[in-house]
Order: C-alpha cells, then structure tokens, then sequence
C-alpha cells in the first residue's frame, strides 16, 4: 500500500471566478488507505472546500487532487459524505432519504429491488443506533436539528463507502448523544476497512476518534500542522478524562490559538 | 358640423367593398356633411349586433341573417334601408371532376364541405327543397374556411358551401384550372333570395334621418363608380389593404358587380331598392331553411324611407 | 418597546366558535355570486341576448338542447384528454431534454417561444389535410398548444434546483439522468402540477379551435354552428360546459397533487 | 469497491480545446436546422403551397409584402405588448390575492380554470361591441389569455414557500402582506419569470387571434386577410413575424430573468 | 416588576394532529425581564419546540404562554430569533439578510428609507463583531456554515430586540470564534436591557453566559431542573478555567446523564 487513497496537492481553490473568494490556498494533505483524519480549524477556512474537493464535487482551479490513483475530475463513486447541513430531501421520508445512496451506488442499485426488506432492515438497524428508532416514516421536516443531523450521518453510512467524508456530523447534537455516536463511529472504523476523514470544531472529539489531526489555517486554508495521536485502539471513553488526552487537546488548542493569532 | 358615422363591412377590405371606399376617398360622404369611419367585418353575421347595439350606427351584412336575427328578438333596434345584393351569390362549388355538373340533381351521393357559418351553407334546407334534390346519399362535412377550398382542391370533398365568387377565386389560387370549377348558384335554381344590405341602428337613424339619407345618396355614388371603373374600386382597396393583388381584386369586384349588383332589376328599377313582394316571399323560404318563428314582415325588415329618388339611384 | 407597552391583562383563549367550512363552500359560493353577476350585468347593460344571453337562458339551453351538448362535450372530453396526456409525457420530455443540457436550452427554447408565439388555429389546416377531419387535428392541436407551460416549468424546476441538493447526488457518482430523476422531478413537482393547470384549459382550447375549424362532433362544432343560427344561448351553454369539463379535470388534478406534492404545501400562510 | 478496483495511472489535467462557444451558436444552428426541415418536409410530402408553403417562398414573400408586413408588426407587438403587461400586474395581483387566504384559493381557482378553458375568440364579439374594433379589444383579449399562467405560478409560488422561511418574517411580527413582498415574490421570482415566457407567447395569440376578428391592422388581420385570399406563403410570413417578435420578446424577459434570478439558477448541472 | 417576562405553564404541544408527535408536555417555566437564561437538553427534546412557543410561532395545544403580559396567539414582535438552522434569504446578499429585521419591526421601518446609511453602518459593524467584515456583499449561499451562522446571529441583533431567543448560535464555530463570541452576547447583556433565552449543547457556554441553566428531559420535554448560576457577573473567559465552574460543568453533566438514563 504504496500510495495513500487521497492525496491532496498544492492546491488552490477560488469559488466564483478569478475575483472570487480563494478558499483554500497550497493546500496538501494525505490520507493513508484506513486512515481516519481529523480536520480542525478556524470557521470559514476551508474545511467544507477540502471535503468537496476530496469528494469531486469541486475541481480546484490548480494543483491535483488523486483518489484512489486517479486524478479527481468529476465526484468519485466510493465516497459516503455526511453534509455539514443536513440537505435531506424534502420529498422523502427519512427512511427513503437513507435509502438514496442504495438507488444510486451501482454496487446496489441493481440489487436493491429484489433486496429491498434487507435493505430496509438495515436502514432501520442504522436509524436505531443513532437513536432514531421509529422516526423512519416521518419527513426530514418533521425531526429536530440535531435527529436530521443524525440522519444525514446514516445516509452516509448506508452503503458502506470505502471512503467517509464527515463534515461536522455532530454538531447540533448533545454531549451524550455526541459520545454514543463517537462510539458508532470508533467501531465501525474498528470493524471495516473504511477510511475516515472526519472536520469537527470538538477538539476532544478529534483526539478521540482520529489516527491524525491535522491543523488548518484562516482562510485561505492550508495545512499548518499534522498531528499523530498516540493513543493505542480501542479507545474507551474513559480516555476523555485521562491527563494524556486532555493535555493534548490543550496542546491543539494552544496551537491554534498561536496559528490564529498569527493569520 | 360634421355627423361621425361608424360603419362595419361585412368581410375585409376586398374587392367587393370598392363601393364604401370610393363613396369616401371620392369625397362624397363628406359633401354630406359625414365623417364616416369605415371598419372591417367578421363575416356579414357578426355586423349584425354590431349594429343593433349601437357600437356601429350603420353596417354591411346579410339580410337574411338579419331576418332571422329579428325573428329571434323583435324588439331590436336594427333595420336594413338599402339594398347592395340583389342577388346573394349562395352556392355550391363543385368540380366537373368529380362528378358535379350545372344540374343540382348531381349533387346527390356527394361529400360536400360545409363550415357552419358560412351563410350559403345556411340556405341549403330552402335549397335542396326548391331544387328538389334527395340529400339522404349526401355527406355533409363540417370544415372551416380555411380549409374549404384545399379540401375541395385536393379532392376530399366533391363541392363546398360558398359564396361563389370567392369560392371560384380562391380554387384557382389552389390550382384548380377554371373550366373544372363549377358553381351551382341558388338563386338560378328557385331560391330568390335577397344578399347583403346596408342596415342602420334605428336609434340613430330616428335622430339623425338626414345623415343617414345623406349616406345613402353618397353611398349610391360610391357604388356607381365602382361599377363604372372596377380598376379605380380595386385601387381603393388595395390603397387599404397593400397586400392584395390588384388583379385578382379588380376580378372579384366585376364579378361581385356582374352577379349581385348589377341585376336586371337593378338595371330597371335603381340601385338600392327591393321589391316588397320578393322580400316577403323570402321570409317564406327562410321558414324552411331558418326555422323562422314568424315574428317579423317584410317590414319590419326594410325602410325605404332613406333611399335617394331612384333616379340618383340608376348605375352606369 | 412598542408593543410591550399596552399591559393588557392576560386574555383568556379564544373559544372556537360554531364553525363553517368556508374551504369547501368557497367554490360554490363564488360560483353562486358569479351567475349572480352575470345575470344582473346581461340585465343591466341590455345586451340583446344574441351578445350575452343571461344564465337563465343559457340554462333552458342547456336543458333544450342536453342530447347534443352531451354527445359533443363526451367528444371534446375525449380529445382533450388525449392531447393533454401527450402533453403531460412530451411535456416532461422535453422539459427534462431542455434541462439537460445549456446549448439544448440555448437553441430549443427559443424556437419553442417562436412555435408557441404561432396562433394553432393557423396549423389547423396543415393536420386536417395530412390527418382528415375529425378525432386526430383536435388531439394534436390540444396537444400542441398545451405541451410548453409544461415544459417551461419543468425546465424552471430543473435550472433552480440548489446546488445544495444536487450535490447529495453527486457526491455519490450519480449520473445526470439521475439526478433528474430523483432530485429534479420530484422537486419540481409542485410546478409542474401548477402548469397542468395552466395546460388542461389551453388543451381545451386547442381542441374546440380544431373542431371549429374541422370536425363534424364537439363542443367547437356545436357552438360555431350554434352561432351562425343566432342561438348565441347555445354557444354560452357550450362554453359553459367547457368550463365544466376544465374544472373537472382540474379537481381530478388537484387531488392528483394534494397526494403527491403535500410536502411542499406546508406554508401556514395561506389561512 | 468497483471504480477503485481499475488502478489508472494518474491522468493529466485535460487541455482545454480550441474552444467554440456552443451555447452562443446554438440558437442560431437550431434555427437553420428547423429551416432546414421545413424546406425539405415541405417538398418531400408534396403538400400544396396553399398549405404548407417552403420557407423559400415564404421568405420571398416577406420580402415582396415587407411594408405591410413591417406595419402590421408593429401593431400587433403594440397591442401584445400592452395587455401582457397588463396581464403581469392583474397576474401579480391576483396570484397574492389567491396566496392570501385558503377560501380565495378554493373559489376562485376553480373559476378560473373554467374561464381559461373557454376559448377567448368566442368572447371577442362581445369586446367589440363595447370597445369597438382595434386595438382595444387586441389588447383585452391578450390580457384575458396570458394572465392565468402568471396567477397560477405566483399562487404555487406563495403555496409552497417553506415555513422555516415564513417564520423568519413571522417571528418579527411581520403582516402577512409583508411575508407576501418580502418572501413570497422573491422566491417564486423563477417561475414568475417562467410564466411570463408562457403569457408572452399566450398574449401573441391572443392579440392576433382578435385581430382576425376584429381589426383594420395587425399580423392577426394581415393573416386573415391573406388567407381569405389564398395567399398562403404571406400567412406563414405573418406567423414567422409573430415567432420573431415572440423570440424578441423572450430575449428581453431572459435579461431580465438573468439580472434578477441569478440566485435561483445556481445549478451546475445544466452544463 | 411582579410578573416575569416570559411565563410558560403546563403547556402541551402536539406537532401534525391528535396522532403527531408531543414535542413538549407539561411545561413550566418563568423567565423574568433582564435574565439570561440558557436551555440544555437531549437532542430531540424540544428545546426549539420551547423557542418557537415562546415566540408565537406554534400556539400550544394546552396550557398558556404568555409574553411581556399578554397570552401569546400569534407571533410576538419584541423578539429577535437566531434559528437553529441559518434560514437566510438566497436572494439577498448577507447584508440585506441582516437588514431585514429592520424593513418589518414597526419601530424601525418607517426610519429605514430616511437613516439608510446609518442602519447600513450599524449592521457593518455587527458583521465586524462578528468577524464577518467585507462578507456583507455576499450571498449567503457563498459563506461557509459557520459564517452563515454568525450571519443569522447578526440578524438576531440588528433591531435590538427586547428579548433574544437564540437557538443554538454557536454550533457550527470552532472554539476561538465561540468564545469570541460568547463575550458579544455577554456585553450585550451587561449594556442593554435585553432579556435573553440561549439553546445551547455546551455546557460550558450555558454556565458561562446564563443566570440560570434549565434542563429538559428527553421528549416529550419538560423542564426536570433549574441551577442558577452563582458567578458574579460581569465574567471574564478565565472563569472558565477556575475550578468552581468546571465543577458546575460537572455537576450540570452529571444531573443529564441521570436524567438521560431515567427517561
Ligand atoms: N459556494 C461558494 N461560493 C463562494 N464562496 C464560497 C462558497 N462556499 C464557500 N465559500 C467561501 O470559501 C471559504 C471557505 O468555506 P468553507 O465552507 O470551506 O469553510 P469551512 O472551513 O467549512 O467553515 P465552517 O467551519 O464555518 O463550516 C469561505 O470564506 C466561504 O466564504
Ligand atoms: N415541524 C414538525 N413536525 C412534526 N414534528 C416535529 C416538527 N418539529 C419538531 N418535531 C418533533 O418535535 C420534537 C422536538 O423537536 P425540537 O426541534 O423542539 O427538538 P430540539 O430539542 O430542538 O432538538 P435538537 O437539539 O436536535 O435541535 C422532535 O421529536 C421532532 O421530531
Ligand atoms: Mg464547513
Ligand atoms: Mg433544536
């Protein structure tokens, strides 16, 4: 496993043509096959603009973004992305809006008619780890902030990608839920052989949940620092409330008080 | 002081209404002491409430319908004091072609074409009476103007409903050389019907019997010279209507002259007039082919009161 | 500030008073101050009844002449129905065509503006020479003149999805034709029912414009040979069933919609 | 997982090819094209000119008629142009009155779908009796056809404004004629814009459509006129003027849809 | 000053008919004219419910609201809402977002045409507040979440509302910005006779801004508990490091998680 699955470099990405807003400037990142990524930084400095250019769904304007060995030119079919807004459709019940990657990933499309109670199954299975047991039939609109948040987690979790893009999944969500969901997410990390690439503004999460933390800086976003977390798997939650951890957290947090300091 | 005068024609500005325009642009609605505003027409139906409701004072349409229109409703005040066609030009158009000669008899067992409107088409139940035809073997088709003569070019049907001269001109435009076309007039097989007059809002003429006399005389002027000088008449058309070909009107309003203005009756008696026992006995066919009620006499229908002397009357 | 100043005392709530469903009386009620209107406007203005006959007449029409007017407004039915249900799939069509793609928006929609800008009654002919009279002009004129409300809002829907949305879809390697599918149709499925509305009345038109040109059956031939007879009640009574026939189809519509784009009426607005 | 499976070699960055501007072509290659079909679908079927002329005779025929062609035009955009604007602002009006209140909606939609199912020419008579015969009735008929698609897109508009929205201006205390200005016509500002392309062209036939009744002037007349006479090529010139005045008019609103939607039209897909 | 600003009592809401869900059942709670007053609960259980009461913009099945004296029957005009999810505009640009307010309250519009420039200066600097200057002529579809946040915080306070409900403001701000913030709203407080209710999941953010931390219950939500927070005010962001308040961190973390548990 010579080469990492995304590997990011140099680049540049402007929203709006040549004048437009340069969101992310020189920016190189690489992410190990089973790799799992934190991504922290000051609001407005990029983080959305590297998952979406990750993902294909922004070309930069120079540098090369590479996923699995092919330069990125239009979204790439492997990933699962979990939106920072929860852009559920409207139209559909929250279990039809879990169920959207299953019409769309060709691994299942085909399979998902004749498959389709399977399917559903597991949709439910999935809505219930997240604490939302029986709220499949109810509409997007129909659940609070913080239960559309975790819907929008399972739709990205449904297929099973081989690459998970998280953007502040859970931000709208409690202390304790958030935990739980820590859990969810270390175990299916633990268990499959995804890769995480996870943006969030909790630094105890990332140290939680993450291989790597990575820095970014204000806008325009690059990489300011890299950090390996040595903390051995499986973690428990009892970590949070080990020094080590939380010396650690002070540390990111003292660093990007320095790094904002300086933008 | 000038009287405004707004008058409705029966059709557009064609050949046939070189009467109305050279009565104007000759200046003799104005040696009346008129200032006519001459608008185009919708069919010689429709000029009709245009009229009787006073959104026009005076309008050129069908006697017939005017009939009918006040066995509907006596109480409109709506009446014809001049009449232009002596003699309606309502036929079939048939083509030798296809079967359809100078005799009605060879109408039976054909397709004919029949827009719902058309006024010819209205007269075919008095029609097939007085000429004696079996219509069982006969199709009637319900197609609209513009496809009438395609149709009957293209052989879909055998004959149209139509007024015969535009019928005649307009399967020539499509095609049809001239010597297939036959035209199967009424009028020459028992129907005596009258055509088209000049009808006033009695509203109107009530307070103003002067002006309409005055448009009456200068009104017989105008057809005068449009009989005298056909070319003359189509240039006044086409001074109103550009894209019209000078020709082909110039045709059309000979033809209007040679067969509905310009009868033997005319020629005697002055043009304008009617002759109250004719007129009487139309409303007798129009029972038959109208479902007339019986509301309405000859005059009702007909004010002579505001014609010219026959002599002012008399065409070149 | 403002309105914290009038200290009112604590009001008790309201009770619901014995209610009426003004709703679902509305339609009739105005329908009722309609032929009121009507009455009282042909009476007033002295129209002769061979202009604007009052509703009373048009009703002893109706009544006179119900054989027929039933005969033909089936015929008419018919045909509209045909047109408007090629209308409905063409219209999606093109709509989801035009949507595709911006050089196909560029060159059709123009051309679409133009074709549409055209009175039909003036391509009337052209179908009865190559289709006869009869069934066939009035299905494709009812066709034709109904196809482009459809197809302009289709195609709004799909230019104005987010891209919010849109990228749902593609983030999962979606192909275009499935992001039309899935995101692009639902979603401009309200409009796409308010253009049926828009549709359904112009099918109508459609069909009795040909029938009045070429047809031997249908409300359009009733009421063109019903005028030249003076029987203007007849017409009234014609367009009167015409208007029956649309907001027919307009309920089937509306209940068509009400099951299938709920999601997009929860606006508390409109009370 | 499939696509990652095909281990490519990193590919470069395509090149931008010379590039043409497709988007700006296309119009005009999809206009040849139409001519193009015209032409040879006229010749091959064999139709007669008095039917279907080719768009060479037709061109002739502009040209030769070009004066009244050009006088006629101007009458007809006039008159069109009047009563689509009137037909903007009565829509306006009376698509917010129907998004006021849910017994508006159910009364009045109903009547309004069977007014619209009524063909307008059957009412022209009636306006010349009042108005006379001009460019009055033109300008009525044309508002009377082209306001309902304008009523039903700003009444779905307002019908399916999302409450989280309405609640931004509901819990300021704002009036529900102020949710109406300052949400409800923003929002359903794209399909606004996609009703006036229908209304325009709806407003052309509706003006030419009264002037074959009831004119002295206009491309509805000079049609008429032509046709009585047989003289089929100028009729379809007539119609070709009625498409490019409708094209016009559609490059126009598409400005102005630009300048003021561009919110809307943020999709990437339409590429 | 008797009779508390807010007075909520034994209210039961009930979304989508006699079958929806209940949101909130039994409600109680008093907010008094100048209190600060912060929200905590599970995700779900109807914390937002609770604003949009207070607000007017759902009327309760049972029991009464009452607002500034009168009951509440539709939507009250004294308060600015920061919505949990950012709903701005797309048609207008973040400033004319922010502006809004101005154009609707009765106080403020009949002034807005003549002082333009000076409202528009207003609403600039609150953007700088923020740290959003020279985004105002932007789109809000052209910010990144947590921009579009603080942007629907900015419109919250442009028509200095006489009570400020906030439904989870700070969400999607990485910690820097959030303690920045943290200190507008405390001087707001401290300088203008504002009576502010805050949804909030950090614990931390509700014990450092409030006078009182209420906590909810899972759905159907009421309230299990009230702590008034003992910290003098005006408080500077060391409080946040003395072991007092991370004791009541503690404590107020503590008391969910039974509560939690119990539901
Ligand atoms: N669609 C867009 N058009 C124009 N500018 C944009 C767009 N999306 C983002 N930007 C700009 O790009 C920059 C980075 O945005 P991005 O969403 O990546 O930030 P972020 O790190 O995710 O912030 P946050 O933590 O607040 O979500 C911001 O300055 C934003 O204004
Ligand atoms: N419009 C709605 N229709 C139906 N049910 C709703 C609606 N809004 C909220 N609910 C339900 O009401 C309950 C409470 O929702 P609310 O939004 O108040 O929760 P919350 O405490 O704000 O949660 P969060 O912290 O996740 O934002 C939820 O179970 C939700 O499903
Ligand atoms: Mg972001
Ligand atoms: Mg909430």
């Amino acid at each position: 496993m010579a080469s990492p699955l995304v590997s990011i470099e140099n680049v540049d990405m402007r929203y709006g043509g040549p004048d437009g807003t340069l969101a992310v400037s020189g920016l190189n990142l690489k992410i190990q096959r089973g790799e799992f990524v934190a991504v922290v930084g000051p609001s407005g400095c990029g983080k959305s603009t590297l998952m979406k250019l990750t993902t294909g769904l922004h070309i930069p304007q120079s540098g090369s973004v590479v996923v699995a060995n092919s330069q990125v030119t239009k979204p790439v079919s492997i990933v699962g992305m979990a939106f920072q807004n929860p852009t559920m459709l409207p139209w559909r019940t929250t279990l039809e809006n879990i169920l959207l990657p299953l019409e769309i990933v060709e691994r299942h499309r085909h399979r998902l008619r004749a498959h389709k109670a399977e399917y559903v199954a597991k949709a439910e299975k999935l809505l219930e780890t997240v604490g939302l047991k029986g709220f499949g039939e109810k509409f997007p609109w129909q659940l609070s902030g913080g239960m559309q948040q975790r819907a929008n987690l399972c739709r990205a979790l449904i297929h099973e990608p081989e690459l998970l893009m998280l953007d502040e999944p859970f931000g709208a969500l409690d202390a304790f839920t958030r935990e739980e969901l820590w859990c969810v997410i270390r175990d299916l990390h633990a268990t499959q052989d995804v890769t995480i690439a996870l943006v969030t503004h909790d630094l105890r999460e990332s140290v939680f949940l993450a291989d790597k933390v990575v820095v970014m800086s204000a806008r325009p976003g690059r990489i300011i620092s890299e950090h390996v977390v040595p903390f051995a798997r499986p973690r428990q939650l009892e970590l949070l409330y080990e020094p080590a951890f939380n010396e650690m957290v002070q540390k990111l947090h003292g660093e990007i008080a320095t790094a904002r300091a300086a933008a | 002081a000038q009287t405004d005068i707004k008058l409705t024609l029966d059709w557009r500005f064609e050949g046939p209404a070189a009467g109305f325009l050279l009565a104007q642009d000759n200046g003799y609605f104005a040696d009346e002491g008129l200032n006519v505003t001459i608008d185009v027409g919708n069919g010689s139906v429709e000029a009709i409430p245009r009229v009787a409701t006073g959104a026009y004072q005076l309008g050129f349409g069908d006697i017939n319908s005017l009939i009918k229109f006040l066995d509907e409703d006596p109480s409109q005040p709506v009446k014809a004091v001049m009449m232009v066609y002596d003699k309606p030009v309502f036929s079939v158009v048939g083509r030798r072609s296809l079967g359809i000669t100078e005799d009605p008899k060879s109408l039976e067992g054909k397709k004919l074409g029949a827009p719902p409107p058309d006024g010819a088409f209205a007269q075919w139940p008095a029609f097939k009476e007085v000429a004696g035809i079996d219509d069982s073997a006969i199709t009637l088709e319900s197609i609209g103007f513009p496809v009438r003569e395609p149709m009957l070019a293209s052989g879909d049907v055998d004959g149209v409903f139509g007024f015969a001269f535009s019928v005649i001109l307009n399967l020539k435009a499509n095609g049809v050389p001239e010597d297939d076309i036959v035209p199967l007039l009424f009028a020459d097989h028992g129907l005596n019907l009258y055509g088209n007059a000049i009808m006033v809002n009695e509203a109107f003429a009530e307070e103003n019997p002067e002006a309409v006399k005055g448009f009456l005389r200068a009104l017989a002027k105008g057809f005068a010279d449009a009989v005298a000088d056909p070319g003359a008449g189509a240039a006044a058309v086409l001074a109103r209507n550009e894209i019209l070909d000078i020709n082909t009107e110039t045709e059309r309003l000979e033809m209007a002259n040679e067969m509905n203005i310009k009868t033997p009756y005319v020629v005697e008696n002055g043009f304008g007039g009617i002759d109250e026992a004719r007129l009487a006995a139309s409303i007798e066919t129009l029972k038959i082919s109208m479902g007339l009620q019986g509301n309405v006499t000859a005059a009702d229908i007909f004010d002579a009161q505001f014609l010219p002397p026959a002599e002012e009357r008399m065409l070149p | 500030m403002s309105s914290t100043e009038t200290r009112t005392p604590v009001a008790a709530a309201p009770k619901p008073a014995l209610k009426i469903n003004w709703v679902r009386l509305s339609p009739v009620l105005y329908t009722i101050g309609l032929f009121v209107i009507w009455e009282l406007g042909a009476r007033i203005s002295g129209l002769p009844h061979t202009i604007l006959p009052t509703p009373t007449r048009v009703f002893e029409a109706i009544f006179q002449y119900w054989s027929p007017i039933w005969k033909n407004s089936v015929q008419t039915l018919y045909t509209t129905v045909l047109g408007f249900l090629i209308a409905i799939v063409a219209g999606l069509g093109i709509g989801l065509f035009i949507g595709w793609s911006k050089t196909i928006y560029a060159g059709l929609y123009p051309i679409m503006v133009g074709f549409n800008a055209i009175p039909k009654v003036a391509l009337v002919p052209i179908l009865v020479i190559w289709f006869g009279i009869g069934t066939v002009p009035a299905v494709l004129t009812a066709f034709l003149i109904s196809f482009f409300p459809i197809v302009v809002n289709v195609a709004t829907g799909l230019a104005t999805i987010e891209p919010e949305t849109e990228d749902v879809l593609r983030a999962l390697g979606a192909k275009k034709l499935d992001i039309m599918l899935k995101v692009g149709i639902p979603r401009s499925m309200p409009y796409f029912f308010g253009s049926l509305k828009v549709a359904i009345t112009l099918a109508f038109v459609g069909s009795v414009v040909s029938e009045t040109v070429a047809s031997n059956s249908g409300l359009g031939q009733m009421m063109a040979s019903a005028q030249s007879n003076f029987n203007v009640p007849l017409v009234f009574a014609g367009l009167l069933m015409l208007a029956v026939e649309g907001i027919a189809m307009y309920a089937l519509m509306a209940w068509i919609e009400k099951r299938m784009t709920g999601w997009a009426h929860r606006s508390t607005m409109s009370n």
